[in-house]
This record gives structure tokens, sequence and C-alpha cells, in this order.
């Protein structure tokens, strides 16, 4: 039977609901209860999400570089103004991502190559782009496609907006407070057929994971987040209490810096980096702290989420062979010096602790390796640094690699422009990269796909280490389909035994 | 006096044994104590410190702290063994029929509530009097022990009355419900002479009206000539003789009375020596004003020291006297620059004190030094006793070898072994450490030497021992002696000249006969009246 | 107590909270910029050059720190980074549960750690007072999160008596302002112990027993009034600790107070919250020491005729 | 206090145990506290089901040995607590000193800065400190110096107040004696058993303090660790390995536990000391 009130433990909430701004694991995962986008990624069709179906956008249609949207009817923003053509175009306009005083200035990635966005008549838009652009209806099945209600967000601001936050689902928030709470009531003029099967949910903070659990497994809660690998079993062996954990579309990494900056960096060195990569078993590791939740992928970009782009035989060039390894160590100038490693504190899942066992496994081919954790991301941005954790989605257009491989790593990406940039593009790279967006069929894109990961593995400016996932625990008794990182609660995705 | 009648007895002591706890001085506090407190009677106790006076009294009110065992022998009480007694039962049975008072009166009320307020309390315990009969006889009773303004004093917190008063409240709290005992545990020794004359006076009147009986603990023999009908002597734990006072007092039996009377100073003013040397002290309009009180306004200001001047020979001993408060201590601080004086000239062997720059006063120290009253904390308890006496000639830059060498020489001349120097303080007694603090003294062959109430502290058979060894380092070294007391008897006897204090000035000054035959103040001639015992002037034992 | 007296300790507060104000304000912006911290790891360089100049990290520090204090001078603690809304109104926010939660705990501290101190000075040496200094030292040496967990684990998972988080009913306070309360009780009770026993040994307690006075109310109403004084001061003192058990205590139980703010806000450096947090607890614990000041003049006759 | 023999002896026998773990432990348990061993993560104490000899008090999830771990750990924690101490206590008795001994307006201008101290909770400055200038073991250590250096130089200068105005000391001055022979050779040696007792309550404070910011996730950072860094990381395993956070809670226990019962003891020893020289 279906709860009065659904009760949710996290171990936190992002601080704003900006939709573009506020753009993180803690926020993404509770966005698809309030906001909606042009399309969506429909994760009962393929729980690996390369399905994207139309959502707010009723239809898409392109001619050139030209794409004309149609928009549903009738749809209810949360205050009980209707959704017209005029918001969805004030969504992805210039004023709001990509002018010089931009709203959500972190949008014109998104929409890079949107020259004009038009409101056309009440239900209609028009999106042009510098080229022709297959994707565009993919794209929009990103934070970037959140449409918002153009009057409240101008009269409110962003940070406004993200505090009292205004969508068309099925929920409406009607209290957030970042550190403590989010309660979500369900929306009467919701439009859809997958309406709310819970009045209310609650979303509380609970830092503590032993206090999370315990509110699960009395009963406290009908749902938690963030179950720390170790602990799934634990979790899972209490009566009532159900455990899923669900693959992110992200993979966590470490960062090569390929730059002399600092000048005497031993890691422009390509063959010390291609030794840092042979010297860990990263197999061994991610079944270590993970188990057979994830996995690590040997070959860079290859990635089971990417459809036809997947090729599940690839070896990798770079194997774990620590003997390979030694020997390159061997070849370079490296004397030893300590490479430093910057990580942040908590952000990644087990990633201090497989960073103590990689730093471990460097030592053994004579890398010396120092972990630095910071506290946040403007002391690991702060050079000098020869290593730095970050991780790379790859679901900005689904089933396809535009986001990890080119959207991250291009000339104009924070990767090569940023103050802490890590590398320089090559020559092939952009070559290839120019090839694959240009190209409008799959085997043109493929073949450049290849070329430039190729391109990038040449200069191996990082190693993969894992898929990111979540755990979930449930009351049992609650059935629940996970859609990536995200929490979708209602429709076809929950439902009460 | 040993016609009462056995029914007469009020308080009665049988065998009385006080074990100690731990490692006490010794196994046993008090042994074998038997004696008997009369109607009517005020019975001293005396005795050497720590000879079991204390223990006594506080054994008889149950006061004995929870860490000691229970006494042997009896105390008995209207019938009632009070050893045997919990606190209830005694609250029940006794009631006020017994009081103490202590010897710090001020301590001895709670800081908290005013003194009405406590000596209230006594009756909201014992009786149903109602509040505004309860407050009648609070006032009836500071009226009594004749308090200045009862009312004023009912509404007054204990801080802010004199010694005096507070001791007059406790015994106004003590003789709430007409006890027939009271034990009074040196209540005086905490005030000066003219106040203790008046309390003494108290205790006559008390006996007088109401046939109490008081047991009086004191080591002061002047207070024992004074009030006692009876004395009881202890020593070491255990009552040696005890007799009708004017017996005791110049008849002694047993040795250590004897002892004890003998040591007695006496007012015997003498003359003064003929074969002085030059002056060692010139001291000119000194003057001292502290300021107390909060910044900006409500300043008080005392006067301590009011354009004094002095002068001090070679071999000369000058006493310095006066009540408590007076300013001695302070004009003799101010003479060696431990306080600096608001003005006025000071020459010490020469040398203009008064105007040394640091460095030159530190140099300058080694030709006047000073002991202080209290020996107990005159010395660092964590320096060996040789360093300390040795430390004064090391600053001064006397070889290792040599300073070595005359700490012997001293501790011998001081009646101490040599062995002494490895030892440290603590393990002196009182009259031991003076010895040492004097020795620390002389150690810098000083020219002026300050005693400032040197022997107070000290029993008085120490006190003759110290008296006489001052004497005699003095005839040997020719120091000029400026002796600081309040025991007019030690003054008389000692000095060769007496200047009496009163409020900051020197009032009169002149050789001791002269002075306690013919005073020429006013003010000399109160304190004299005040020293108790005035009239008993012990023989010599020999 | 005179003008004066009163005159020295506001000057003296102000002075503690100008100098706590310039000390945070030194503290966090010359530390380094906040935006990539408050912006995540895929802050575009835009965004940045957005952040800083909306939050005017772009002007001189001088210029920062005279906007910073004559806005604090008129109670305006600026915006917070993380939410974009006024840091009085988050604070505000919160205050209450933590007021309520600190109240809840310090009076299950004076409580408990006074009457235990009491006993066990009055028995002393007793069994009684054995066990109590036993409960005082474990739990002073317990570091309270772990208990909280330890709790959390026995009374949430295991026996499901109380809820492990959250703050909206009575049940909820249980856990968490014991593992506050109780560990301050334990560091009260030692001081009760020892401020009773100096004040037992004072002449006038004795003097209390030779008038006949009940071993109850000489504990009572001679000795607790005489031990108030340092038990005061102790109690001032422990606002310090109240503050710390605060932080951590409000992380375990999720209790949604200022202790949590001010962990979340340290850790994405959102200046304006620090900055107006650490001025909250130093105008609080200032005004609190004001108050000891205050109840030594009505607890001690001495201080009250002073004047 | 708890005064009796046994309890002295035990707490005594404990800090002796922790003395010896941090000087011999690495010599007699010659395990390699950062040697990890996938295979053989969160593995019991030797009691339990799959514990055995080669790691008696378990392994942790990197398979690292906890005995290992615990020592180093031990030492890690002890030595900043005990640097931070003496850190504190020097500065703040010196401060004290200096305050006691001019009084006046230096007095006034030192207690103020106390006064401001004290209205500041440590752990404020503490978070703040860590959290804006990062994490750095020599900071750490600095700010832990940092804690209770007001409680030093309160304890301090008033003891030397009332030291120096005790008749001994007058005594060594009125021989002539300089200030400094006065303050090194005889005031410090006598207040210095008050400030000893004080250190015994410090130690503990920041042995705890540092497990609080550590739990925090602000104190001591891996590959470093200390007792409240393994409490902190093995809060989550309590439930399923609770020998990673029971082993560190238990000596961080033993230790403040130790410590205390011995300061009690000291302390006991000492009053009656300074009680007849007040
Ligand atoms: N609480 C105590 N614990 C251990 N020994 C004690 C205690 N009180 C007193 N004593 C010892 O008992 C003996 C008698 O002490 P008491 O106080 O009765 O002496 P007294 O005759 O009153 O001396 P004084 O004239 O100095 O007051 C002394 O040796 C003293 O050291
Ligand atoms: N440091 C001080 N600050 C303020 N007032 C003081 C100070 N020292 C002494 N006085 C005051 O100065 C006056 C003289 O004190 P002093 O100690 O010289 O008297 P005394 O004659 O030695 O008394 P006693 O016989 O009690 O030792 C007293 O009123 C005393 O209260
Ligand atoms: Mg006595
Ligand atoms: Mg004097
Ligand atoms: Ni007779």
């Amino acid at each position: 039977q279906a709860p009065d009130v659904l009760k949710i433990a996290v171990d936190s909430l992002w601080q704003t609901m900006s939709p573009v701004t506020g753009f993180a694991t803690s926020s993404a995962r509770i966005y698809c209860n309030f906001y909606e986008r042009f399309t969506s990624v429909d994760y009962l069709a393929d729980p690996n999400g390369s399905v994207v179906v139309n959502h707010l956008a009723e239809s898409f249609e392109r001619n050139g570089n030209i794409w004309t949207v149609k928009m549903r009817e009738g749809v209810m923003f949360h205050n009980g103004v209707e959704m017209t053509a005029e918001d969805a175009a004030f969504t992805l306009s210039e004023e709001r991502y990509r002018a010089v005083d931009a709203y959500e200035p972190r949008g014109a990635t998104f929409t890079e190559g949107f020259v004009r966005v038009e409101a056309i008549d009440k239900y209609t838009i028009e999106i042009e782009t510098a080229s022709e652009d297959p994707h565009v209806p993919a794209k929009l099945s990103s934070v970037a496609g959140i449409i918002v209600p153009k009057a409240y967000y101008l009269e409110k601001g962003v940070d406004g907006f993200g505090q009292e936050p205004i969508g068309t689902g099925p929920y409406k928030v009607t209290t957030f407070r970042s550190g403590e709470i989010m309660v979500l009531e369900a929306f009467d003029g919701y439009w859809g057929s997958e309406t709310a099967s819970v009045p209310r949910m609650e979303w509380h903070v609970v830092p503590e994971f032993a206090a999370r659990m315990a509110g699960v497994v009395s009963g406290e809660f009908h749902m938690m987040a963030g179950i720390p690998t170790d602990q799934e079993a634990q979790v899972a062996s209490y009566d009532g209490v159900e455990v899923t954990s669900v693959p992110f579309t992200s993979y966590a990494a470490v960062a090569f810096n390929t730059l002399p900056d600092p000048v005497d960096n031993p890691l422009v060195d390509a063959r010390l980096r291609y030794a840092m990569v042979q010297a860990v078993d990263m197999d061994l590791i991610v079944q270590a702290l993970f188990g057979d939740t994830t996995f690590h992928p040997a070959v860079p970009f290859n990635f089971p989420e990417y459809g036809d782009f997947y090729e599940p035989d690839l070896k990798s060039n770079l194997p774990y062979d620590p003997e390979a390894a030694r020997a390159l160590v061997e070849q370079t100038d490296y004397n030893g010096q300590p490479l430093i490693w910057h990580i942040t504190r908590g952000f990644y899942p087990n990633y201090e602790t497989a960073a103590e066992i990689m730093v471990q496994q460097w030592a053994e081919v004579g890398i010396n390796v120092e972990m630095r954790v910071l506290d946040n991301f403007s002391m690991v941005y702060q050079r000098p640094f020869h290593l730095m954790n970050f991780a790379n989605a790859t679901a900005f257009i689904p089933g396809d690699p535009y986001q990890p491989l080119w959207l991250d790593w291009n000339p104009e990406a924070n990767r090569s422009r940023a103050d802490w940039k890590t590398w320089a593009p090559s020559e092939a790279y952009i070559a290839a990269g120019a090839r694959f967006n240009a190209a409008l069929s799959f085997e043109e894109r493929f073949a450049a796909y290849k070329e430039m990961s190729a391109a990038w593995q040449e200069v191996t400016p990082a190693l993969f280490m894992w898929r990111q996932v979540g755990s979930f625990a449930l009351r049992s008794g609650i059935n629940w389909t996970p859609a990536g990182a995200e929490m979708r609660l209602f429709g076809g995705y929950l439902s009460f035994a | 006096m040993s016609d009462h009648l056995p029914d007469d007895v009020l308080l009665s002591y049988e065998n009385l044994t006080i074990p100690l706890p731990g490692k006490g001085d010794r196994a046993r506090a008090v042994e074998g104590l038997s004696l008997q407190l009369h109607r009517n009677e005020i019975l001293c106790i005396v005795g050497e410190s720590g000879s079991g006076k204390s223990l006594t009294a506080l054994s008889t009110m149950g006061l004995l702290d929870a860490e000691f065992d229970r006494p042997q022998g009896q105390i008995m009480f209207h019938g009632n063994n009070l050893l045997e007694m919990g606190e209830r039962q005694r609250t029940q049975r006794i009631g006020g029929k017994l009081a103490m008072i202590f010897q710090e009166p001020t301590a001895s009320l709670n800081p908290f509530y005013t003194v009405g307020h406590q000596v209230s309390e006594t009756f909201k315990i014992h009786t149903d009097l109602s509040k505004a009969e309860i407050r009648q006889k609070v006032l009836d009773l500071f009226a009594e022990v004749l308090l200045p303004d009862p009312e004023r004093i009912y509404r007054s917190y204990p801080h802010q009355l004199s010694g005096g008063q507070c001791q007059r409240v406790m015994i106004a709290s003590a003789l709430a419900l007409n006890p027939e005992v009271l034990i009074a545990d040196e209540p005086t020794t905490a005030l000066d002479v003219t106040t203790q004359a008046q309390i003494l006076k108290l205790m006559l009147r008390l006996r007088e009206r109401h046939g109490t009986g008081i047991l009086f603990i004191t080591h002061d023999f002047g207070v024992v000539a004074e009030i006692a009908d009876r004395v009881a002597v202890m020593c070491r734990g255990e009552l040696v003789e005890v007799g009708p006072t004017a017996e005791v007092l110049n008849n002694p039996q047993h040795a250590y009375t004897k002892r004890l009377v003998a040591a007695v100073p006496r007012l015997e003013p003498r003359a003064a020596r003929s074969d002085l040397g030059e002056t060692v002290l010139r001291a000119q309009n000194i003057s001292k004003t502290y300021r107390t009180g909060h910044i900006g306004k409500a300043v008080h200001e005392v006067r301590a020291v009011d354009d004094v001047s002095l002068t001090l020979r070679r071999g000369e001993t000058l006493g310095l006297v006066g009540e408590s408060g007076s300013g001695k201590s302070t004009l003799s601080q101010c003479i060696i620059r431990m306080v600096d004086a608001d003005g006025g000239e000071i020459e010490i062997d020469g040398i203009r004190f008064d105007s040394l720059r640091p460095r030159a006063l530190r140099h300058a120290r080694r030709h006047a030094q000073i002991i202080f009253q209290d020996p107990y904390t005159a010395l660092d308890p964590r320096q060996k006793v040789g360093d300390a006496i040795a430390e004064g000639q090391l600053i001064h830059g006397v070889p290792m070898a040599q300073a070595a060498a005359r700490t012997a020489e001293l501790l011998e001349a001081m009646g101490l072994d040599a062995s002494a120097a490895e030892r440290f303080p603590h393990q002196f007694s009182g009259g031991q450490r003076q010895r040492i603090c004097i020795a620390r003294a002389l150690a810098l062959e000083p020219a002026l030497l300050i005693a400032d109430e040197s022997v107070s502290a000290l029993d008085v058979s120490v006190q003759a021992q110290i008296l006489e060894l001052l004497v005699d380092v003095q005839q040997r070294l020719q120091f000029g002696l400026l002796f600081v007391t309040h025991d007019l008897r030690v003054a008389s006897q000692l000095c060769d000249r007496i200047a009496v204090m009163q409020k900051g000035k020197i009032v009169e000054i002149g050789e001791p006969v002269q002075l306690f035959t013919n005073p020429a103040q006013e003010y000399t001639r109160q304190l004299l009246s005040a020293v108790p015992g005035a009239g008993w002037v012990p023989q010599s034992a020999a | 107590m005179t003008a004066e007296f009163w005159l020295v300790k506001i000057g003296r507060m102000a002075l503690t909270i100008f100098i706590v104000l310039t000390f945070t304000f030194i503290a966090l912006r010359t530390s380094f910029d906040p935006a990539q911290a408050m912006l995540g790891p895929d802050a575009t360089q835009r965004e940045i050059a957005l952040f800083r100049d909306k939050w005017l990290l772009d002007r001189s520090i001088f210029e920062q720190y005279f906007v910073y204090i004559k806005n604090a001078l008129t109670g305006d603690f600026g915006m917070s980074f993380r939410d974009g809304r006024p840091v009085t109104e988050l604070i505000a926010e919160r205050i209450p549960k933590t007021l309520a939660l600190g109240a809840v705990s310090y009076l299950i501290a004076v409580l408990v750690g006074v009457p235990l101190g009491l006993l066990a000075a009055l028995y002393r040496g007793s069994a009684l007072d054995r066990l109590v200094m036993v409960f005082s030292v474990v739990w002073f040496a317990l570091p309270n999160f772990f208990l909280g967990i330890l709790m959390i684990l026995l009374f949430s998972l295991t026996l499901q008596w109380l809820p492990s988080s959250g703050s909206s009913t009575a049940l909820h306070f249980i856990m968490p302002a014991a593992a506050l309360g109780l560990s301050l009780a334990a560091i009260l009770a030692r001081f009760t112990r020892s401020a009773m026993l100096e004040v037992q040994s004072k002449p006038y307690m004795r003097a209390a027993q030779a008038k006949g006075v009940p071993r109850w109310r000489r504990t009572l109403f001679h000795a607790l009034p005489n031990a108030a004084i340092p038990l005061v001061t102790i109690m001032g003192l422990m606002l310090g600790n109240l503050v710390a058990g605060t932080v951590v205590v409000e992380t375990v139980f999720a209790w949604p107070g200022v202790g949590r703010l001010l962990i979340t806000a340290v850790s994405s450096k959102d200046m304006a919250v620090v900055q107006a947090l650490v001025v909250l607890v130093a105008v609080s614990m200032v005004t609190a020491n004001i108050l000891v000041d205050l109840s030594y003049g009505l607890l001690d006759p001495r201080m009250r005729s002073r004047s | 206090m708890i005064r009796s023999r046994l309890v002295l002896g035990a707490a005594g026998l404990v800090l002796g145990v922790v003395v010896f773990m941090m000087l011999f432990g690495p010599v007699v348990w010659q395990v390699d506290p950062t040697k990890q061993n996938l295979l053989a993560r969160l593995v019991g104490p030797f009691w339990t089901e799959k514990g055995s000899w080669a790691h008696p008090l378990g392994t942790d999830r990197l398979g690292r040995d906890v005995l290992a771990r615990l020592i180093v750990a031990t030492q890690m924690s002890v030595q900043v607590a005990l640097l931070g101490t003496v850190i504190g206590a020097v500065f703040g008795a010196l401060v004290g000193v200096v305050s006691g001994h001019f009084e006046g307006r230096v007095d006034n201008v030192l207690m103020t800065i106390v006064d401001i101290q004290l209205s500041l909770p440590f752990i404020l400055i503490a978070l703040t400190c860590v959290a804006f200038f990062g994490n750095s073991l020599t900071l750490f250590i600095i700010l832990m110096g940092l804690y209770g250096w007001e409680t030093y130089a309160r304890l301090a200068r008033g003891l030397v107040m009332s030291a120096k105005r005790q008749t001994y000391a007058r005594a060594i001055v009125s021989l002539g004696a300089s200030p400094t022979r006065l303050y090194l050779r005889h005031i410090l040696p006598n207040i210095a058993s008050a400030l000893i007792v004080q250190l015994t309550l410090t130690v503990p404070a920041i042995i705890l303090l540092e497990s609080a910011l550590s739990f925090l996730g602000m104190g001591i950072q891996p590959p470093n660790t200390s007792l409240g860094q393994i409490l902190g990381e093995g809060r989550d395993y309590l439930a399923t390995a609770w020998w990673i956070a029971v082993w560190p809670g238990v000596i961080i226990f033993l230790i403040t536990l130790s410590i205390s019962v011995l300061g009690d003891a000291l302390r006991d020893r000492l009053d009656p000391v300074l009680r007849a020289r007040a």
C-alpha cells in the first residue's frame, strides 16, 4: 500500500536547484520529480539509458541547420501558469546561457553551436545551429533542456529560483532547506499519465550512514541513498529492507597533468603516464571495492552505454603489467621525485580508498605518488599538482560518446583552458574531433570516434577507474525502477506491493 | 579549687584517646586524657602546638573529620557519652547546651548570608519560635555581647564586620540556646590586643551571668593569667599538669610546664645599651599611601606610613610596635625598598637606598636583610636548605666553595647540624626554619637586619630560643636590628629603644624603661593596658 | 557594580567582537578564492568570473573589508554564496533548533551533573563517590560522536526504540541531548564535587555543624551557595564545549541546527555564513561571560557591596 | 577521586603499554601498516571465524593489518597530543608569566587577548583554519598547540601573581636576586606542579579534539593516520566489521581514562601542598 508520505534519507542535498548551475549528483537525482525537459531518457525501455523519447517537446523536425520544435500543449507550471513556446525559447536562450552576463553560463557548453532560439508561435520554437546537428533532441534531454517559467525565473533570479524552483513535473517543491530537507507535494495540474502514487515526499538530509541505515531498518524512512559498497550486504540483511545498486552515467578517473607546469613535471613524458596506467591492477581494485556492482573500463571511452559504439571485446593497449611499467619508468628521466595527487575529500565514493591502493602499486614500480586529500575543488585546482581526481560524465548525448570524448576534452573545455588545465589537445585529436562533429551518419561518426579515441590514448592524459554506481535501500514492498542517477519516484518507475 | 561538688561537673573526659589517621606525626593525637570542667568555671588548656588541644575540642563537638577513627574513652555530658552519639542524636539530646567558637572568626561565618540570618538559624533549627521572636532574640544577643548598633549588624554580611565583631557574633551564636558549656579554641589569636581584651572581658561576664563552664584553649599565658580559674597543660597528646591558675603559673610541677612558663616573655623593660656603633640606618620623612579601587572614581586611599623618620646604629635594637594595620610592615618594607615609598630619604650603611636603579639596588641589598614572620612560607619549599643559605652569597659573587664553607659555619652557629644543608624546609620544625631564615639573612653580613614579627608565629619556648640567638649574634656581628612586633613583652625585653606606631605615624619613641613606666602618649598607655595578664609577673623558673 | 566596571566590560566586548570580525575576515579572504569551491568541479571560467564579480571578490581587500564592517555594523552579514539567501535568514531559521538542543542538553548536564557531584562530595570516599567519578571519567573519555553512533546502533537499529535522525518530536531529543548533555554532565559532576569539597573544608561549615545544622541543610544552604561561584564560572566556560559538541552531535543525528550549518559552510567555503556564525558564537559567549559576571554579583555579597 | 592503588596501577599499566607500543611496537610487530592485501579485506580478529594470528586484531577495508595501523595511529595521535600540549602550555605559560610579572597595562592587554580567545570556542577556530588554509600536518599540530593556551595563561598568571607575593619569593628578592633568577630557579619549579596537573587535562582533551575533527573529516588525512581518523573511517563499518572502529575507540578511551585517573591522583597528591602554601 502506498504511504501518505514517502520519506527518503539522502546523504546530502545540493544547495541550489537552479537547473544548470545547481547540477550535481545530489541535485540531479531529485530534479526529475519536479523538473521536466524537452526530451527524456526512457529507462523503462533501456536501463542503460540509450533511449531518448520526446517529453515536453511533441515533435522535432530538422531542416538543414534549423530545428523546428513543437511543444506539448496544456502543460502547466506549478504556479498555475501555462507553459508556452516563450518559456521553451527562453530556456535555451542566449540571455540565459550564452550572453556575457548569462544567468546560467554553464549552459553554454550544453548548447554549443546554438545560434538562434526563437518562439514562432504559442507552441513552436525554432533552433538554429551553426552547422548541421542531428543530436539536438538528444542534447535537450540534459539539464540544459529543463524548461523554466520565463516570467517567474526572471522575477526570482537564478539564486531565488534555485531556492524556490518551479517546473512542470509531477511534484511541486513546497519546502526546501538545503542542509536539511526538501518536501515535494503531488501537483494536481500535472499533464502526464505517469501520475504520482504518493501525495507527498520528504527528502531528509542525514549525513551519518549509521543514522540513515537505522532509519530505513526501523521504518522511519522508505528509501535511502548512499550506502558504502562494503555495507550493502549488511543493509540487505535486515528484515524488510532491500538493496539496489544502480550504475550511473559517469566514470571516476585520475587526470595526469601533461603540461610543463610545474616546470620539472616528469609527467610530460608520455611513457611515464603509460607506466602509471600499466602499474595499477584496476580490475582487482574495483573488484575489491565494489564487488560486482561495477567494472573498470579497460579501453577509454569504450563504454557499454554507447549502444553501437560499444565494442565489448576490445583489448586495452596498456594492460596491467608491472614489469612493462617498470621498464617504461626506466626509459624516462624520472628520478623518483614525489608526484602530487590532489583529491577532493569524500567527493567520489571510494576514491580515497582506491587512491591508497594505487599509491602502493605505483610505489612498487618505482613511482612515488603523494596523495593530498583536500577539502574542495578550489584547493584541488591549485597548482602545483601532478595528478588530480575528476569524473567524466557520459550522458549528455545518450548513447553517444560526445560528452566524455569531445565535450570535456576539446580545446575550449575547462580541461584545456582553465587555470588548472592538464592537457593540450593534440593536432590529431582536434582534427578527428572536427570530423566527429560534422559527421551525420553513424559510420562516419564511429570512424571519427575511433580516431579521436586513439589520439587521446596516444597522449593518455587520464586513467579511467570505474563506472560510478549508487546504492539504494528500500523498504520491501516498494517496487522501484532506477533511472540512472535519477530517482524517479512516480509513474511506471514506482509502485507498491 | 578542689572543693567542687561532684554534681558540679558539667563535662568530663575519661581516658580520652584519639587515634590519628594514616601516617600522622604520631599514632595517637591525644592519649588517656582525663579532665573535668565544672559549672561556672573557666578552664584554660595550654600546651605546645600540635599537642592535641583542638582535636580534643573537636571530638567533644563531634566535629572530627570523617577520616578519623572513633576516639576511645568517654566524654560524659549530662550522663551521655558524647563519643557514642550520631549527629542526629546529638541534635536531639544535646541541642544547644554545648557550643563552640573558633579561632578564625571571619572565616567561621558563611560569607553568603547576613550574620543576623546565621544566628537566627540556630533558633530556627532548635526552637519553634516565630520569625519576629527569633529576630528579637538575636538582637538581644547582639546587645549582650556588646555589639554596637545590633540592628545594623543584623543586616550586615561577615565581610562588612571587623574580626572582633565577627568573633562577638560567633559568641552570640554560641550563646543562643544558653549553653552550659562553651568551648573556645583560640578565640582571640587572630585579633589584635585591644579587641582581645574586650573578648576576654566578655567571657568573664558570661560566666558571671550564666554560670557557663568555659573550656578555653590558648597558648598565650597572658590570657591564662587574665581569665583562667584552672589551667590544664598538654604536651604531645598527654595531660601533664592540671591545677588552679596561680599554682600552675607560679609553681609549675611538671618539667614541661616549667620549661613553658620559663619561656613566657616578661614585661621587663630594660635600659638601652651604651656601646653602640655608628649609624647604619637613617630614614627621613618616609611616606607611603596605598590606593585601591576601580579605575576612575571610588579610589580608596590608605596612608599606611605618614612622614616617619628613624635612625638606627650598629649593635642597636629598635623595636617597632603598634596595633595591627598601623603601618609597621609597610615602613620596614619601605626602608629596604621591597615597597617603594612615595617620598623620603633612606640611607643604609652609607648608601642612599631611595634613589638606586634596579641593578644597583640588587647589589646594595646585601647591606640590609629581612626576616619574615612566618618561617613556614619564607623558604622556597623546593630548595635545599644549604642552597637557600648560600644563594645570597652566590648572587653577590662569592665563590661556590667559600659560600659552602660559610653556610656550614652559619648552620653550626644556628645550632643545626651540618647535614641539615642537604634537607628540604618541610623536614624542619618551625623554630628550626626560622633559624635557617636568620642564617640566610646573616650569610650576607648585613649592616641592618629587619625582623618583621619574626617570632610571633612560634611557640613561646621556641620563641625564647630564637630571641636569645638573635641577641647573641647581634653581639658578635654588630648589626643594627629593627625589630617589628606587636608583643610588648618581647619588645620590652629585647630593645634598646621602642617606637610606637599608630595610623602610620610614630607617636612615641624612647627607651623601654621610660616608655613603660611613664608613657607620654595616651595611645601608648592604652596599648600597655591591653596587654593581657599584665598583672602577672612570672617568677624565674630556673 | 560600578558604571566603570560595565564600561570596561562592554568596551572589551566590543573590542572582542571587532577583533573576531577582523580575524575571520582576514582568515577567510586571504586564504583563497571560494568561487571554484562553491561552483563545483565543472564550473566554467565564465561562471567563475561572474561569481567573483557578483560577490565583489575582485575588489581590493580593503574595500571588501570596509564594506564588510560597514554592513556588519548594521546587522547585515551578507548573502550565503551557496544559496544566495541572506545569512541572517539562514541562521535565524536554524537557531531555534540549536537553542532547543543546547538548552535540553545543558539542562541534562546541570540536572545530572550537579546532583551527582553533590552526592559524591557528600559521601566522599564511599562507593557512590567512586561510582560517580567512574561515570564522569568514562563519559568524558568517550568521543561523543562515537557515543552517538553507538546509541543509534543500539536504540534505533537494534531495539528500534528511538528515531535516529531529525528533530520533529520530543523523542528525537533523547539521543542527541543525552550524547551531548551527559558528556557535559561528566565535566560538571567533577567540578561540582571538587568545589563542594573545597567549600566543605571551610571553617564556617564546621561552625554550622557545631550549631547543629543538619547535614542536608548544610549541604544545600551553606555549601552550595558558596560553591556556586566556581560552578557558575565553569558553566559559563562549558558553553564553549557545548558549541563544539553541538557541531558534532548535530552531524551525527542530522539535527538541522547551526552546528550543521557551520560544517557545511566551512567545507564549502561559504565565507559569509562562517563569518556570521563565528561572530554569533563570539557574541553569545561574551554575553554569557557578562551574565556570569552578573551572577557573581548576585551570588557573592562581597561583590555586591563593592560598588 | 579514584584513589585505589589498583586503579592507579591499571592506569599506569595502560600508559606503559601505550608508550611501549609507540616505542617498540614497530619492532615487535614487524608488519607494514601500509601493506594492503585486497584479498584479505575486513578479516576479523584471531578468534573470529575467518581470523588468524597473521592479523591478530583483524584487517581493514584495504586488507591492512589493524594492529600495525593502530601502532602508527597511536604514535601519531599521542605525538600530536603531546606536541600540541607542550606548545600550548609553553606559549600560554609564557604569556601568563609575563602578565603576572608586569601586571598593570601589560596584564590588561594580554588578558584581553585571553578573553577574546575564551569567547571563541576552539573548535570554531580549528574548523575555520583547517578548512580555509588547507590541511597539513604542520598546521594541524600548530592548531592543536593553540588549544588551551589561554587556560595556561590564566593559570600561570594567577600562580605567578600569588607566588611572587609569597614570602619566599620576597625573601629571594630581598637577597638581591634578579627577576630571571627568581622566575627560573624559584617560581617556576614551584608553580610547575599545578601546570603539570593541567597538562593531564589537555592531553586527553586534544586526543578527543583530534578525533572529533577527524570525524568531521578535518583532522589528520590519509595516507597519514591517527586514532581519530581510523575511528572516523571505521564508523560506517561498526555493524559489519566492528574491529576497525572499536579498537581505536578503546585505545582513545583507555588513554584518556588513564591520563585522567593519573591526573586526578596527581592533583590529590599536589593539592595539600598547594593548599598549605596558599
Ligand atoms: N585532620 C588531621 N589529619 C591528620 N593529623 C591531624 C589532623 N588534625 C590534626 N592532626 C594532628 O594531630 C595532632 C594534634 O593536633 P591539634 O590540632 O589538636 O593540635 P593543637 O594542640 O590544637 O595545636 P595548635 O596549638 O597548633 O592549634 C597534631 O600532631 C596534628 O598534626
Ligand atoms: N599592598 C597593599 N595594598 C593596599 N593596602 C595595603 C597594602 N599593604 C598594606 N596595606 C594597608 O596599609 C596599612 C598598614 O599595613 P601594614 O601591613 O604595614 O600594617 P602592620 O602594622 O604591619 O599590621 P600587622 O600588625 O597586622 O602586620 C593597613 O591598613 C593595610 O590594610
Ligand atoms: Mg589548634
Ligand atoms: Mg605586619
Ligand atoms: Ni576543683
